[in-house]
C-alpha cells in the first residue's frame, strides 16, 4: 500500500525534536537520535566538499591537457577528494547516522551503552574534520588518500602532518563509536530479542564496528610513524636507511581494507531492511545472511595484499592474498542471491527506498564482479593502479555505499522526522543518480583495461572520448545528488505527516511513535517472534 | 554466447597484445568478463522478472518455494566458491610465469628518476624514457628508484612492476609485434607523474641491427670498462685485493656465489645483496675480516653503481692464482 | 565479591612469580645464547602477561564476554604478524 | 530483569549489567591499544628477521641493568595498583590513598630512569639522525628508532597514567570511591596493568638480543 498521509496523531509525548530546542540543548545532548542528526549535518557538509573536488577533477579530465588546474593542484584535488570522502563522509556515513538513531530504537534500547562518549565521539569526529579542512584551507596535500612512503614522507611539501593529524583524531571518533555500538548490542537488547531475532541492520553494525574497533589503530600507529618520520627526517620506512616502504604499504592497506568493509556492510544492512519491508516478505535465508556479515568482517582482515601484488611483495605472498581475496567475495555474491531470492514471491512495492535499493542490487553486483577481475593475480598485473580500479571501487562505494545510504534515509525518514518525503521528486533524484552513476564510471573500466593510469591529470589522446562521456555522467550525477538536498529539509518541515509506521513494517523501530519521544519506548518492548515476521501472503 | 564473445573480442581487440604473455592475460581477461556479462544479465532479467510478476496486488502465487532453502543456499555457495577458484587457479599459474624470469635475457638497467625513465643498456648505451628492443627477443629489466616508488606499466605488453626505493627488481617482456608502445608511470609519484610516460620502440631485427650501430654510445666504453675505473678510483682494491686476504673478502666471482655471514644462514650475492654492500654497508658481518666496510652513498652516485655491479659481475675466478679467498 | 585476605596474599604471591620470572628471563640471557634464547624470554613474557592479565586485572573473575575481548586483540595481532611475514620470508622463493 | 525501582540514569537495568558494560568498554578498548603498540611490534619482527646482527649490536648499546630495574619498579607499580583496587572493593579509603601514591611514585621512577637512559643514549651519538654514529650498519639506526618510539609511545601511556592518577588521587581525597561505586579505580587499574604488560613485552624484545 503506498504510504498514506495520517491524520494528525494526538501528540503523546513530546518527540526528541521538540522538548528544548536550543543550540545548548543540541550541542549538549547525550540522546543518540539528536546526535544522529548532529553527524547527518557534519557529513553533509564534508560530502558536499569532496563532491567539489571531484567535480573540478572531472572537469579538468573532460580533455586530454586542459590547464584548468596546475598539476600540483589536481594531485592536491584528488588526495582531498580521497580523504575527506572516506574518513568524513564514508566511513561516518550509514554507521553514525542511521546506526545512532535506529540500533536503540532496533533493539528496545532507551540510549546507547554510553551516551556521553557518544556525544564525546561527535565532538572528536569534528575536531579531526576541522584539523583536516585546516590543512585543506591552508594549502592542502599532494600524497594521495594512501600517503605512500618515501613520497609523503620526504618528498612531498604539503601539510601532511595536519592532514595526518586530522585523520588521527577522527579515527578515534571511529573506535568510540564502534565500541558503543559492540556493548550496546550485547548488553542492552530488551527481553526476548534474542540474537538470531535481531535485523540484519543490527548484525551489519555490529561486524562493522567490531571493524572499526580492530582495524582503526594499526591506521594511528601507521600514520604516527609517518609523521615521526616526516618531522625527524629520518624514519623506518626510509630506503636509505635500510627501511622498507613496503612494511608501510602493509600497515596502511591491514587499516584500509577492512575500512572498506566498514564502508560497504552497513549498506548491506540497510539493504536486507528495504527488500523485506517492500516484498512484505521473510528475509530468505536469515542465518545465512547474518553469517556472512561476520565471515565479511573477519576474512575482511585476511586481504590487504591483494593492493600489493606488483609493488615487489613476495610471489608466495600474492597467490595467498589473491586466495583469500577470492573467499572473502564469496559471502557478498550470497547476499546478492539471497536478496533477490527474498524478492522471489514477495509482494513488491516500487517505492523510492526499493528503487535505491535495486540500484545498489545492480551496481554492487558489478563492483563485486570487478572486484573478482583485480583478485585474479594475471589481470591484477596489468589493470592495478589503472581507472578500472577507481571504477571497480566508485561502484562499490558509491553505486553500492552512497545509494544504500540515500535508500536508508529515505525510508527511515518518516521515523527521523515525523514527515514524508515528496515521492515523486524522490523517485526522480533515485533514477538520475543511477543513470548519471553508470555514464561517470562504466567508461572508466574502459579506460582502465585501456591502460589509463589513475592520478593523472592529463592523459594520451586515445583516452579522449570515454573521458568525455565519464565527465558528461558527472553532470549528470551532480544534479542526481542535488535534488535530496532541496526536498528532504523542505519534507522535514512541510511534509505530510507520517504515522509511526508508514510502510507497515516489522521492527521494533516501527512500534514507536515517530519521530520517537526522546525516551524511545514508554515501556520496554518484549520481542516473542522472529525478525521480518511478516504475515503470509 | 556468440554476441557476448564478439562483445569482448571487440573490446579487448582495442588494445594490441604486443608481448608473449599478453594473450594469456587476454584469454582469462575475457572470461571473466563473458562470466560477469553472463551474471550481470541473468541476475538483471530474473529480477525485472520478478518485479514484474509478484508486484503488490498481482495475482501470481505466493505459497513458499518447495525445496528446503538450506539446499538452495547451498547450490550457490559451492557454485560460487568452484568458479571463483577456477578464475584463481588460472590467475596465479599465469602469475608465476609472469614473475619466473627466464635466465639469461640480455639485460636492460631501468631507473626511476623524479618524472623520468632513465635507460641504460648492457653495452652502455644510455636514454631518456625510451627503450629499444629486438623483435622476439625476450629482455630482462633490472628496475630501480632514486627517490620515491615508481611503477613502470607497459599496457601493451600487460606488464607492470612497482619500482621501490632501495631494491633492486627485476621483470621480463617478450615483445611480439614491432612498433612504438607507451610506457606510463602507474604509481603516484608527485607534481609530474602525469608526464613520466615514455616509449618502448619494437623493431625488427634489421632495423634493431641498424640502430644498434646508428645510436653512438651516449658514454665511453662498456659499463664493465666504466665500472673498472669507479673501482679503482674509490680504491676498493686497497682492501679487496689483499694478498693475505684479512682485510676484506676477495671480489673475484663473488656475483652469484653463496655468501655465509656470520648468523644469518646462507645468503645469494645477488644484485642487491652487491647494492646494499656499496650503499648500505654490508647488512652481514662476515667472519675473520678486520676491516668493517664504509658505506658509500651519497658518495658514490647511482649510476655509477650500477656500473660498478655491472664491473663487478664481469669479474672472473682468475684459475689458481688467488689462494686468498676464504 | 568480598575482598578477603587470601585476595591480598594471591596479589603478593602473583608479584613474587613476576619478580622470579623476571630474574630468570635475566639470568637466561647472560648465559650463552642458542637458538632457544629468543622463544624462551618470549614464553616467559607471556607467562608475565598472562599473570596480569588473570590476576591483577581479574579476568579470571570476568564472564567469557570479557575474557573473548581480552584475546580478540591478541588474535588480530596474530594475523597481521603472520600474513606479512607470509611476504617477508618468502621475497626469495621464486629463486 | 525486575524494572529498577529508581530508573538509573544510564539505559542499564540493574548495576551488575553497567559494571559488566564498563569491563567490555575498558577490555575493547585495550584491544586497540594492543594493535595500536601491534603495529611497532610488526616493525620490530620483520626489520630484527632482515638485520639480526645491527640488532643484536643495538642491543648491547642499551643498559642492562636499567631496564631489569625498571621491570622490576613497573611489576611493583601493577602490585601496588591491584592492591588499591582490592582495598576499595572493601571501601578502606585511605589505603587506597597510599596505594595510588606509591603507584604515581613509581611510575615517576621508572620514567626517571628512562630519561637517564635516554640521556646515555644521547651521549653516545646514538640519536637517530643526521649526529648518529658515522658508518654503523643500518639496522642499528632502524633498532634505534624502533627502540625510541616503542618505549617513547609507552612513555607517553605512562604520562596519561600519572596524570590520570592526580585526578583519582584527588577525587578519592573528596570521597567519591566507595565499595559499591569505584568504576574509575578499576578502569585505570586495567588501563595501568595493560601498560605494564606491554612494557613486559618491550624489555626481552629490546635488552635481551642474544650475543
Amino acid at each position: 500500500m503506498t504510504p498514506s498521509a495520517v491524520p494528525e496523531p494526538a501528540r503523546a509525548a513530546p518527540s526528541y525534536l521538540g522538548g528544548r530546542t536550543t543550540v545548548a540543548s543540541w550541542l549538549g545532548t547525550s540522546d543518540h537520535k539528536r546526535i544522529a542528526l548532529l553527524y547527518l549535518f557534519t557529513i553533509t557538509f564534508f560530502f558536499m566538499i569532496g563532491a567539489a573536488a571531484a567535480a573540478l577533477m572531472r572537469w579538468q579530465l573532460a580533455v586530454p591537457t586542459l590547464d584548468l588546474v596546475t598539476s600540483d593542484t589536481y594531485n592536491r584535488l584528488f588526495t582531498l577528494h580521497g580523504v575527506v570522502m572516506v574518513w568524513f563522509f564514508l566511513i561516518p556515513s550509514i554507521p553514525t547516522v542511521l546506526g545512532n538513531f535506529l540500533l536503540p530504537l532496533m533493539i528496545g534500547a532507551r540510549d546507547v551503552a554510553f551516551p556521553k562518549l557518544n556525544l564525546a565521539s561527535w565532538y572528536i569526529f569534528v575536531c579531526g574534520g576541522l584539523l583536516a579542512l585546516y590543512a585543506i584551507v591552508v594549502g592542502g596535500v599532494d600524497t594521495g588518500w594512501t600517503f605512500y612512503t618515501p613520497y609523503s614522507s620526504t618528498y612531498s611539501n604539503g601539510h601532511v602532518m595536519l592532514m595526518a593529524a586530522g585523520i588521527f583524531v577522527a579515527g578515534f571518533s571511529s573506535i568510540a563509536t564502534g565500541l558503543n555500538f559492540i556493548v550496546t548490542v550485547h548488553k542492552l537488547r530488551a527481553p526476548g530479542l534474542t540474537w538470531f531475532r535481531l535485523p540484519l541492520l543490527v548484525w551489519a553494525i555490529y561486524a562493522t564496528s567490531i571493524i572499526m574497533v580492530l582495524a582503526t589503530p594499526v591506521l594511528a600507529i601507521t600514520l604516527l610513524l609517518m609523521g615521526l618520520e616526516r618531522v625527524g627526517g629520518i624514519g623506518i620506512f626510509d630506503p636509505r636507511i635500510g627501511g622498507d616502504p613496503l612494511l608501510f604499504q602493509h600497515l596502511f592497506w591491514f587499516y584500509s581494507h577492512p575500512a572498506v568493509y566498514i564502508m560497504i556492510l552497513p549498506s548491506m544492512g540497510v539493504m536486507s531492511e528495504i527488500i523485506t519491508t517492500f516484498s512484505r516478505k521473510r528475509i530468505f535465508g536469515y542465518p545465512v545472511m547474518a553469517f556472512s556479515i561476520l565471515s565479511i568482517a573477519g576474512l575482511g582482515f585476511l586481504v590487504w595484499g591483494h593492493h600489493m601484488f606488483v609493488s615487489s611483495q613476495s610471489v608466495y605472498a600474492g597467490v595467498v592474498f589473491s586466495f583469500l581475496s577470492f573467499l572473502v567475495s564469496v559471502p557478498s555474491a550470497i547476499k546478492v542471491f539471497n536478496w533477490i531470492g527474498t524478492l522471489y514471491r514477495g509482494s513488491i512495492t516500487l517505492a523510492t527506498p526499493l528503487l535505491y535499493a535495486l540500484g545498489f542490487l545492480a551496481l554492487f553486483t558489478i563492483g563485486g564482479l570487478t572486484g573478482i577481475f583485480l583478485a585474479t593475480l594475471a589481470v591484477d598485473v596489468h589493470l592495478h593502479d589503472t581507472y578500472f580500479v577507481i571504477a571497480h571501487f566508485h561502484f562499490i562505494m558509491v553505486g553500492g555505499g552512497v545509494m544504500a545510504y540515500l535508500g536508508g534515509i529515505h525510508y527511515w525518514w518518516p521515523k527521523i522526522s515525523g514527515r514524508m518525503y515528496p515521492e515523486r521528486w524522490a523517485a526522480v533524484a533515485a533514477v538520475t543518480i543511477f543513470v548519471g552513476f553508470n555514464l561517470t564510471f562504466f567508461p572508466q573500466y574502459l579506460l582502465g583495461y585501456l591502460g589509463m593510469p589513475r592520478r593523472y591529470m592529463t592523459y594520451p589522446a586515445e583516452f579522449h572520448t570515454l573521458n568525455v562521456v565519464s565527465s558528461l555522467g558527472a553532470v549528470v550525477l551532480a544534479v542526481g545528488y542535488l535534488l535530496p538536498l532541496f526536498y528532504l529539509p523542505r519534507s522535514f518541515f512541510r511534509g505530510p505527516r507520517a504515522g509511526p509506521n508508514p510502510w507497515k513494517a516489522t521492527g521494533l523501530e516501527w512500534q514507536t511513535p515517530s519521530p520517537p519521544p526522546p525516551e524511545n519506548f514508554s515501556e520496554t518492548p518484549v520481542v516473542t517472534g522472529p525478525p521480518y515476521d511478516y504475515p503470509p501472503l | 554466447m556468440t554476441p557476448v564473445r564478439a562483445i569482448c573480442g571487440w573490446v579487448s581487440g582495442w588494445l594490441p597484445a604486443a608481448s608473449g604473455v599478453a594473450p594469456q592475460v587476454d584469454g582469462i581477461f575475457r572470461e571473466l568478463m563473458i562470466a560477469s556479462i553472463a551474471v550481470v544479465v541473468v541476475l538483471t532479467v530474473l529480477t525485472l522478472c520478478i518485479l514484474v510478476r509478484f508486484r503488490h496486488g498481482s495475482k501470481a502465487s505466493r505459497a513458499a518455494v518447495g525445496i528446503a532453502t538450506w539446499k538452495i543456499e547451498a547450490l550457490w555457495i559451492t557454485g560460487t566458491l568452484v568458479v571463483f577458484l577456477l578464475f584463481f587457479y588460472q590467475g596465479a599459474r599465469v602469475f608465476a610465469d609472469m614473475e619466473r624470469i627466464p635466465p639469461g635475457l640480455p639485460e636492460i638497467t631501468v631507473v626511476g628518476r623524479q618524472w623520468m625513465w632513465d635507460v641504460r643498456y648492457a653495452d652502455g648505451r644510455r636514454e631518456f624514457n625510451v627503450v629499444h628492443v629486438q623483435q622476439d627477443a625476450p629482455v630482462r629489466l633490472v628496475l630501480s628508484s632514486e627517490d620515491v616508488i615508481h611503477s613502470f606499466f607497459v599496457p601493451a605488453f600487460r606488464v607492470k612492476q612497482d619500482v621501490v626505493p632501495g631494491k633492486i627488481v627485476s621483470t621480463w617482456f617478450d615483445p611480439t609485434r614491432t612498433g612504438t608502445y607507451s610506457i606510463f608511470c602507474a604509481q603516484y609519484c608527485g607534481t609530474a607523474h602525469a608526464q613520466m610516460i615514455g616509449a618502448v620502440v619494437v623493431l625488427s631485427p634489421r632495423d634493431y641491427a641498424a640502430w644498434v650501430r646508428r645510436a653512438a654510445p651516449a658514454l665511453a666504453g662498456t659499463a664493465e670498462s666504466r665500472g673498472r675505473l669507479i673501482y679503482l678510483r674509490y680504491g676498493c682494491a686497497e682492501c679487496h685485493e689483499d694478498p693475505q686476504g684479512r682485510r676484506a673478502p676477495s671480489l673475484a666471482g663473488l656475483y652469484g656465489t653463496e655468501v655465509r655471514p656470520a648468523d644469518a644462514g646462507i645468503i645469494r650475492a645477488d644484485e642487491q645483496y652487491l647494492h646494499d654492500a656499496v650503499l648500505l654497508a654490508p647488512k652481514y658481518r662476515l667472519p675473520g675480516y678486520t676491516r668493517t666496510m664504509p658505506t658509500y652513498s651519497g658518495i658514490i652516485s647511482p649510476p655509477d653503481v650500477t656500473d660498478l655491479l655491472a664491473y663487478l659481475r664481469s669479474l672472473r675466478r682468475p684459475p689458481a692464482a688467488l689462494s686468498a679467498t676464504p | 565479591m568480598p575482598e578477603s585476605a587470601a585476595t591480598f596474599r594471591r596479589l603478593f604471591g602473583t608479584f613474587g612469580a613476576l619478580i622470579a620470572l623476571l630474574v630468570i628471563t635475566a639470568a637466561a640471557s647472560a648465559l650463552p645464547s642458542g637458538w632457544w634464547s629468543t622463544p624462551l624470554s618470549l614464553l616467559i613474557a607471556t607467562a608475565k602477561a598472562a599473570l596480569i592479565f588473570t590476576i591483577f586485572m581479574r579476568l579470571s573473575g570476568q564472564p567469557a564476554l570479557v575474557r573473548i575481548f581480552a584475546v580478540v586483540g591478541l588474535f588480530w595481532l596474530a594475523i597481521m604478524l603472520t600474513l606479512t611475514a607470509a611476504d617477508y620470508f618468502t621475497r626469495f622463493w621464486p629463486g | 530483569m525486575s524494572a529498577p525501582a529508581t530508573p538509573l540514569p544510564e539505559a542499564y537495568a540493574d548495576a551488575r549489567q553497567r559494571d559488566v558494560a564498563n569491563h567490555l568498554g575498558m577490555w575493547a578498548f585495550l584491544a586497540t591499544e594492543i594493535l595500536f603498540f601491534g603495529g611497532l611490534f610488526l616493525a620490530y619482527f620483520i626489520y630484527r628477521s632482515t638485520y639480526p646482527a645491527a640488532f643484536a649490536a643495538g642491543s648491547r648499546t642499551l643498559n642492562f641493568w636499567r631496564g631489569t630495574l625498571n621491570t622490576a619498579v613497573l611489576l611493583g607499580s601493577s602490585l601496588t595498583m591491584a592492591l588499591g583496587d582490592a582495598y576499595i572493593k572493601q571501601g578502606r579509603r585511605r589505603p587506597l590513598q597510599f596505594c595510588l601514591a606509591a603507584t604515581a611514585v613509581l611510575g615517576s621512577v621508572f620514567l626517571a630512569v628512562k630519561a637517564s637512559e635516554y640521556q646515555e643514549m644521547y651521549a653516545k651519538h646514538l640519536l637517530p639522525g643526521r649526529g648518529f654514529e658515522p658508518g654503523a650498519a643500518p639496522g642499528l639506526q632502524l633498532f634505534v628508532l624502533l627502540y625510541f618510539t616503542m618505549t617513547g609511545l609507552h612513555a607517553f601511556h605512562m604520562l596519561v597514567g600519572l596524570g590520570l592518577m592526580v585526578w583519582l588521587l584527588r577525587q578519592n581525597q573528596r570521597g567519591r570511591f566507595t565499595a559499591a561505586q569505584h568504576a574509575p579505580i578499576e578502569m585505570f587499574g586495567l588501563y595501568w596493568h595493560f601498560v605494564d604488560c606491554v612494557w613486559v613485552f618491550l624489555y626481552p624484545l629490546l635488552y635481551l638480543i642474544p650475543r
